[in-house]
């Protein structure tokens, strides 16, 4: 199994001779490990929509994130998927989990919504997903079919420092205020 | 011992499959011919296994790099290539039959109609990535099975010197060498127990979680310049997310097991692992600043010039810096003084209360691996990486021949260099562990947010301004530089001397720290 | 030293006590004990009277014309608008200012640093809480209101520190607010002073209504255009008891001045201020507080019309005397000191209502010098006789305390004018004398000429005037006296005519327009009424009197209390201010501060009357009333010694005798002219009889009509609240809630409150609008761009 | 289908999406609507980051766009999990039923 990983993971980076990272564009290798990857999406995502549990919909969330990331690293956003694996599913998610345990009574415990929303929520999702697949099936992209050269960390880091430079400084800012208020809230009570 | 004994139920023999006694079977028989040979020769085992491994690494490196320009680039000079025999595995695509190969061996330029030698079949398959791929994956498959045994073997044998007595002695003869793949036979055979009330699926998970990431992190992890499985432009950042992942593992297995002691590791592995992760992260950040790269095997190359270029003598934000990462490191691999997810003294074993056997072994196996990486990314990142502290230039006059190259990589750089850092860096692990006692929970919040978290920041911005000095190309500034620089590198030195003679005066004094302990044969044996 | 260098030290030098208190107030607890005290000393006092000094020598050195030029360029910067009418903060600086404010740090650097000898032995415990710091603090504070109050330039600025010496001396006087008569006393002290703030806030209203300035030179150059072409305050009709408005703003002025000065009849809280610790005693009575009444005087003597300065002379003339008589019976070794120095302060601003303006403050200074020692006297005796006051119980002190005794015998001395006035008994063409001897004389010399020669030189004068205007300056031999009036007027007139008179006339704009106009002013002014230069002449001979019978008692004679002769000692720490001080009373006075005073004088006054009777000292009038003078007072201190002695000399015998034959008087005196039971009835009784009236009226009317509206407020409420809205508006109301209950059950049924059943809702109509989009919206050609060029750039 | 375009990640997305709304609309937990929430957040950042990947110019708007996204999660991440934990606290549980003081 590890084996497995390994390659698809390693796979995943690209050859060493391809400059971008990525698979090569349009091949049938690329094709394979997309299948793969979004089937791991897919999975994890119907996953943690059928969990009763909660941890166990924090570990399908854990997989699909994971999988979001890999489908970066074929989207060659070699980056955002590195990111998206040390924020995303090393810090928010534990998050999610600490959470979890100090709010959970019992690993049995589960509050099920009654059944008339369940169905009205799967039919809801399923139309919804269906009506998009629809659109997107006759949406007519402009210049898509050629993927653009891939990512280049140092032009992301200029981008953040010149033409994103205030959302830049406004995430800083959030992220102090969240720190400031997520302490607050959690504070001991005296 | 038969008061003890319990007198209403008899103990059934053990009964084995065919599988386990298979493995048993060999297991005595490899023991029963290695014990004695590695008795009475343990020196000069030790020593050619040294030698060969370089051997190893060199043989590797010159077969590579031979195909590479004896017959690959020929062959493009000629167009022979074909590219699209597997469309994929790059670089390595010609797909070029012996017959051309035995061709481009032996010089002519007339690449068809030549028969083919016994050489070409051998390279053949070398051109191809997924050939090479294999290799290395055998290499490191093979490297990450060893590393953690025989880690876990020298640190108890560490532990042992530590604490004035010998370690593992019995087994296998020297040292007790055959001690810790003696005790993963054992796990491997032991029953896989699940308790009732766990959540089993999770607990069956977890261990797949811990080791997969560490496993993962050695795809991006150089052990030379050309010893990368991948090489990934944004390394540093993997190999930081692998390591950050491995919490997940702590987390499900401590929850999974219902057990108290279990949930109360994985949360304080939760509290220690994502705090630490920032001020490791930014430290990591200072070299980075220096270099200009998130590429390790790019910020390995640029520190090719000898002991004095190594990054942690750049600049003295560097130096603290490195000294801050190794803190956040042994947190970051729970390793004592903040190996409180099983701290044995409080919570039993803490996540790994309900473990035992393979699963067991597993979260061992990816603990040591974790604790191989961040020593090699404390090797990259501040160390010189595959670098040897002479200077690569001084080799310049070696030529450029096959040989010459070979004799580089071992001399100048290479993964021997690479792996002698990692282990003085496991070495410094064990030290640490055997010599600081554990410190409380709340203790190693308040180092890293109230320490090390500062310190890195100011570490950053410091080496902010340094870099920035350094490139506005102001002379005076950079004979300052070069000079806080050295002054650094002479201070690494007296460390690493230091180090040396003190660890050399306890190895040429290790009987008396043991004391006149006599090692009498085992009663049974 | 530069145009604003003077300003700056001054001002650091008034600065650097309030940086003392906030310290103090800060961290004073902190510091402990002594630390607290040397804090006060060095940068309370300690910097200020550095600054002082430095200030002093660079005047000293600058010629003439250059003071002139540093006093019209001192600094004036715009604090506020009233109105349109610029409030300015500046800094008053002439010859005035820099000795008092080197006299006002040098005296009180002496007190603060005998205060750190006296607190040592006492109690300062609250509550078990020190207030050790906060002595200090206070003292501090009044250092930079005194030192501040000295430096305003404006009349308003100078209200404001006058008002916080006022509360410092409220402060300082209650220091032993644990014990009742302590805050008692701090209370009188601090409504007296009330009642006199009132008459200065009345006169400052006054200036600012119709001089339209608060700046004292401005105002005074305002008011002299006023008077010469009577408009302005001038010009209204409007009389109090025969007074015009001008001398009521005057009088107004003057009012604050009795207050912190203590004149007659707001002269009772100084007395019962001895309550306060003796340092405090010491501060308030010679260097600062009381001063400050008359520096108020000097200040605003520009602004004072002839009737306003006969008031001031009558209250001064009545002040010397009365309180001079109190002091001959009292046995408190403080309160003794306390009359002799209201005694004091009356003969200054007798002088200031005499015209005296140079020989008020010359007295005032010397005054402050010998009487801060007589307190510290005191204070130390006190402190060594175990906290007794009374007199009667010590005796024979000298034994003990020799350095104490001969200090006070010192300020005795110089409080009863001791000097030789025999003619040629001069050293260096000075007579010999203490401080008070030269101060004093000049005081009665100013006097006799105002009560018995005012006449011939107002008469001279105007005929200096009448023909001076189109004539050579040149001094008429004969008239003398007079022409020294036109001489100085006409200077300042016509100071092209009279170079050696230019430094004069160049002293300030204001000065120059203004004093012919002044000059005509004082041609109204009134003869005295020789009856008070009789008073003054006989309170010179009381004064000797009782000041020597206060040290006889005190340290001579036979002891008689025991255990207070025992007990007495010295606190050697406590030395040094009175050394100081002691030296500062034989020399200081004459040589340095009279100088000084009279330069000021140019400038600060302006007043031809003041130049004809007590300005220059070749003025005949003045020396002719000082050799004349001299065979009447000249022996007054021997007089009151010997007759002192001769009384006490044996104990209180002969005293007691003497008080049992003239016991009426004693008894008036005793009860000092039951000033305290006439204010008890008249005003604290008052007050309560008309709190009693108003509560009366309170009660019978007020409530009444409120207990009335109330009741019929109550019959409509009732009617309103049970009829109307019960049955009306209630109905109404709940009408409508019935009806939006009703609605909105209805309309709740989709709205759970559960935001997922919201996201639900939010979703399939999300969902509709995608179907509808493609169902109806959109076709394969024209909606794909439509979508994709709102996705791609 | 086997040559991979920019429709096929969108339908990825579109999973995402729905599978996330479906999870928001079903959990009475709060974290598991907060983890719903987190899909919907990758749905779009999927979509971002193939925008980016299948378009011309090549400037990253879309990758950093997705970086700011992954950050904003953190951050509402941690302020949910608080607010979970305050809820928890004064409820004894963090069932969003229950968590009804202020309806009516």
């Amino acid at each position: 199994m590890s084996l497995l990983v390994l390659l698809t993971a390693s796979s995943a980076f690209g050859a060493p001779s391809d400059a971008t990272g990525a698979a090569a564009p349009g091949s049938v290798l690329e094709a394979v490990l997309f299948y793969i990857v979004a089937g791991g999406v897919v999975v994890s995502a119907l996953g943690v929509c059928i969990a009763q549990n909660i941890v166990r919909m924090a570990v399908w969330l854990f997989t699909a994130l994971a999988s979001v990331a890999v489908m970066y690293f074929l989207l060659a956003a070699n980056f955002i998927g590195a990111i998206q694996l040390i924020v995303y599913a090393g810090g928010t998610l534990i998050l999610l989990v600490f959470g979890v345990m100090l709010t959970s009574k019992s690993p049995w415990i589960r509050f099920e919504a009654p059944k008339l929303e369940l169905v009205a929520a799967t039919v809801v999702c399923v139309g919804l997903f269906l009506s998009l697949c629809t659109l997107l099936g006759r949406a007519a992209w402009e210049s898509v079919d050629e993927a653009t050269a891939g990512t280049s960390i140092a032009t992301i880091g200029r981008a953040l420092i010149t033409e994103y430079l205030v959302p830049f400084e406004m995430a800083g800012v959030v992220l102090m205020i969240v720190m400031v208020g997520a302490a607050h809230m959690a504070r001991q009570e005296k | 011992m038969s008061q003890f004994a319990v007198p209403w139920r008899e103990k059934p023999e053990p009964s084995h499959g065919f599988v386990s006694s298979f493995i048993v079977a060999l297991a005595k028989g490899i023991y029963a011919i290695a014990t004695p040979i590695v008795t009475r020769f343990p020196g000069s085992i030790l020593l050619s296994a040294v030698v060969a491994s370089c051997f190893l690494v060199w043989a590797h490196a010159l077969l590579f790099s031979y195909v590479d320009t004896a017959v690959l680039e020929r062959a493009a000079e000629v167009g022979a290539a074909n590219p699209n025999a597997f469309g994929y595995f790059s670089p390595s695509t010609w797909g070029l039959p012996p017959s051309v190969i035995g061709t481009l061996l032996a010089g002519d330029a007339a690449v068809e109609g030549q028969s083919p030698g016994l050489l070409s079949y051998l390279l053949w398959p070398v051109q191809f990535g997924f050939t090479r791929d294999m290799i290395a994956f055998g290499a490191i498959f093979a490297w990450f099975n060893i590393v953690p045994v025989y880690v876990i073997w020298w640190e108890r044998k560490v532990a042992g010197r530590i604490q004035s007595r010998l370690g593992p002695m019995r087994v296998g003869g020297w040292h007790g060498w055959a001690q810790s793949p003696a005790d993963g036979i054992k796990l491997v055979l032991k029953e896989d127990f699940i308790p009732d009330a766990a959540d089993s699926i999770l607990f069956r998970a977890a261990p797949y979680f811990a080791i997969i990431p560490s496993a993962l992190a050695f795809v991006a992890l150089p052990f030379g310049v050309t010893y990368i499985f991948r090489e990934v432009d944004v390394a540093l950042v993997f190999i930081l997310a692998m390591l950050g992942i491995e919490v997940m593992s702590v987390i499900l297995g401590g929850w999974a097991s219902n057990n108290k002691w279990s949930v109360y590791g994985g949360m304080r592995e939760a509290c220690q692992m994502v705090a630490y992760e920032i001020p490791m992260g930014m430290a990591l950040l200072v070299p980075v600043v220096c270099v200009g790269s998130l590429s390790l095997k790019y910020i390995g190359e640029v520190q090719a010039d000898g002991w004095f270029s190594w990054l942690a003598f750049r600049n003295p934000f560097a130096f603290v810096a490195f000294v801050t990462y190794f803190i956040a490191s042994l947190a970051s691999c729970k390793r004592a003084p903040f190996d409180l997810p099983e701290a044995e003294s409080e919570l039993v074993a803490g996540f790994l209360t309900e473990y035992s056997g393979f699963r067991w072994a597993l979260f061992f196996f990816a603990e040591y691996a974790a604790m191989f990486v961040v020593g090699g990314l404390a090797t990259i990142m501040f160390l010189g990486g595959w670098n040897s502290p002479i200077p690569s230039d001084w080799g310049a006059g070696l030529g450029e021949s096959i040989w010459a190259k070979g004799l580089k990589g071992i001399l100048f750089s290479g993964p021997i260099w690479f792996i002698l850092k990692c282990v003085f860096f496991l070495f410094l692990q064990l030290w640490v562990r055997w010599t600081l006692p554990r410190i409380r929970l709340d203790q190693v919040l308040y180092a890293c947010v109230q320490v090390l978290l500062p310190l890195t920041m100011v570490l950053l911005f410091g080496t902010t301004l340094w870099v920035w000095a350094s490139e506005s190309g102001n002379a005076t500034w950079d004979v300052i530089a070069s000079i806080v620089s050295k002054v650094l590198g002479i201070v690494g030195l007296a460390f690493g001397f230091g180090f040396v003679a003190i660890a050399g005066y306890g190895f040429y004094h290790r009987r008396r720290l043991v004391g006149n302990l006599v090692i009498d044969p085992l009663p049974g044996s | 030293m530069g145009q604003y260098t003077y300003e700056i030290l001054l001002a650091c030098g008034v600065l650097s006590p309030l940086v003392s208190f906030w310290l103090l107030v800060f961290a004073g607890p902190k510091l402990g004990k002594p630390a607290a005290g040397w804090v006060a000393v060095v940068l309370g006092m300690g910097v200020p009277l550095v600054l002082a000094t430095i200030v002093l020598i660079g005047w000293l050195g600058e010629t003439e014309g250059g003071r002139a030029a540093l006093t019209a360029g001192a600094y004036r910067g715009t604090w506020a608008y009233i109105g349109t009418i610029p409030v300015t903060v500046g800094v008053k600086l002439d010859s005035l200012t820099v000795a008092m404010f080197f006299m006002v740090t040098l005296i009180a650097f002496l007190i603060f640093v005998f205060s750190i000898g006296y607190m040592k032995g006492h109690s300062d415990e609250v509550a078990g809480k020190s207030k050790y710091h906060r002595f200090f603090a206070y003292l501090s504070l009044f250092g930079f209101s005194m030192l501040g109050l000295v430096l305003s330039s404006s009349l308003l600025f100078l209200f404001i520190f006058w008002e916080l010496v006022g509360l410092c001396s409220y402060l300082l006087i209650g220091y032993y607010f644990d014990k009742g008569f302590a805050s008692a006393a701090a209370m009188k002290a601090f409504i007296t002073n009330r009642v006199g703030d009132f008459g200065f806030l009345i006169g400052l209203m006054l200036v600012f209504m119709h001089l339209g300035t608060l700046d004292l030179d401005e105002a005074a150059t305002v008011f002299a255009q006023q008077y010469a072409a009577g408009t302005g305050i001038f010009a209204s009709h409007f009389t109090l008891f025969g007074w015009s408005l001008a001398t009521i703003m005057g009088v107004g002025l003057f009012c604050g001045a009795m207050g912190k000065s203590a004149q007659f009849p707001l002269h009772v809280w100084l007395p019962d201020a001895m309550a306060g610790p003796t340092p405090v005693s010491a501060l308030i009575h010679a260097a600062t507080m009381v001063a400050a009444g008359v520096y108020l005087v000097a200040r605003v003597y520009r602004l004072m019309t002839p009737e306003a300065l006969a008031f001031v002379a009558l209250i001064g003339c009545l002040t010397l005397t009365l309180m001079a008589l109190i002091a001959i019976v009292q046995v408190d070794i403080k309160k003794c000191l306390a009359y002799s120095t209201l005694s004091q302060l009356g003969y200054m601003i007798f002088a200031m209502g005499c015209g005296a303006w140079i020989a008020a403050l010359f007295h005032l200074i010397t005054h402050a010098f010998f009487k801060a020692m007589l307190f510290l006297c005191s204070g130390q005796v006190i402190e060594g006789c175990h906290h007794e006051q009374d007199m009667r119980k010590m005796g024979g002190l000298m034994k003990k305390m020799p350095v104490t005794g001969i200090t006070f015998l010192v300020g005795v001395l110089a409080i009863a004018g001791t000097g030789i006035p025999i003619p040629g008994a001069e050293i260096a063409g000075r007579k010999i004398g203490l401080g008070g001897f030269f101060s004093k004389d000049e005081i009665l010399a100013v006097a006799y000429v105002r009560a018995f020669e005012w006449d011939d030189i107002s008469k001279h004068e105007e005929h200096g005037e009448a023909h001076g205007a189109g004539h050579t300056a040149a001094p008429e031999p004969e008239g003398s006296r007079a022409m020294l009036v036109a001489d100085r007027t006409q200077a300042e007139h016509h100071d092209e005519h009279q170079p050696a008179a230019a430094a004069h006339g160049a002293q300030s704009t204001h000065d120059s327009h203004g004093g012919a106009d002044r000059a005509a002013i004082f041609k109204d002014m009134k003869k005295l009424p020789s009856w008070m230069f009789y008073l003054a002449i006989f309170t010179a001979y009381v004064t000797p009197f009782y000041m020597m019978r206060c040290w006889w008692m005190t340290f001579m004679g036979k002891p008689r209390d025991q255990h207070v002769y025992d007990h007495a000692h010295e606190t050697p720490l406590m030395y040094v201010p009175l050394v100081v001080l002691a030296i500062g009373t034989f020399v200081s006075s004459y040589f340095l501060f009279r100088p000084l005073i009279e330069d000021a004088s140019h400038s600060a006054t302006s007043a031809a009357m003041v130049l004809a009777t007590d300005g220059e000292l070749g003025t005949e009038a003045i020396h002719a009333a000082h050799g004349w003078l001299r065979w009447y007072v000249g022996g007054a201190f021997l007089v009151g010694f010997i007759v002192a002695i001769a009384i006490y000399r044996n104990g209180l015998g002969l005293a007691e005798q003497l008080k049992k034959v003239f016991l009426p008087i004693h008894t008036i005196l005793w009860n000092k002219y039951y000033f305290d039971e006439v204010y008890d009835v008249v005003w604290v009784k008052g007050c309560v009889l008309v709190a009693h009236i108003a509560r009366f009226f309170d009660t019978y009317f007020i409530d009444l009509l409120v207990n009335l509206s109330a009741a019929v407020t109550e019959r409509i409420a009732a009617f309103s609240g049970l009829v109307i809205d019960n049955h009306g508006i209630d109905g109404i109301v709940n009408g409508i809630a019935k009806t939006s209950i009703d609605i909105g059950g209805v309309a709740r049924a989709p709205q759970t409150g559960r935001i997922r059943n919201y996201v639900l809702f939010a979703t399939a109509v999300a969902t509709v609008v995608v179907v509808c989009v493609l169902a109806f919206g959109m076709d394969s050609g024209s909606g794909a761009a439509t979508v994709a060029s709102s996705v791609a750039p | 289908m086997l040559s991979i375009g920019l429709t096929h990640y969108l339908v990825v997305a579109a999973v995402l999406l729905c599978t996330g709304l479906f999870t928001i609309m079903t959990k009475r937990n709060a974290i598991g609507i907060l983890i719903g929430v987190e899909l919907l957040l990758n749905a779009a950042n999927v979509n971002l980051v193939a925008f980016d990947r299948f378009r011309e110019g090549g400037l990253f708007d879309g990758q950093i766009m997705a970086l700011f996204i992954i950050v904003l999660a953190a951050a509402e991440a941690a302020i949910a999990v608080g607010i979970c934990i305050n809820v928890y606290k004064n409820l004894a549980t963090v069932d969003v039923d229950s968590a009804r003081q202020l309806q009516g």
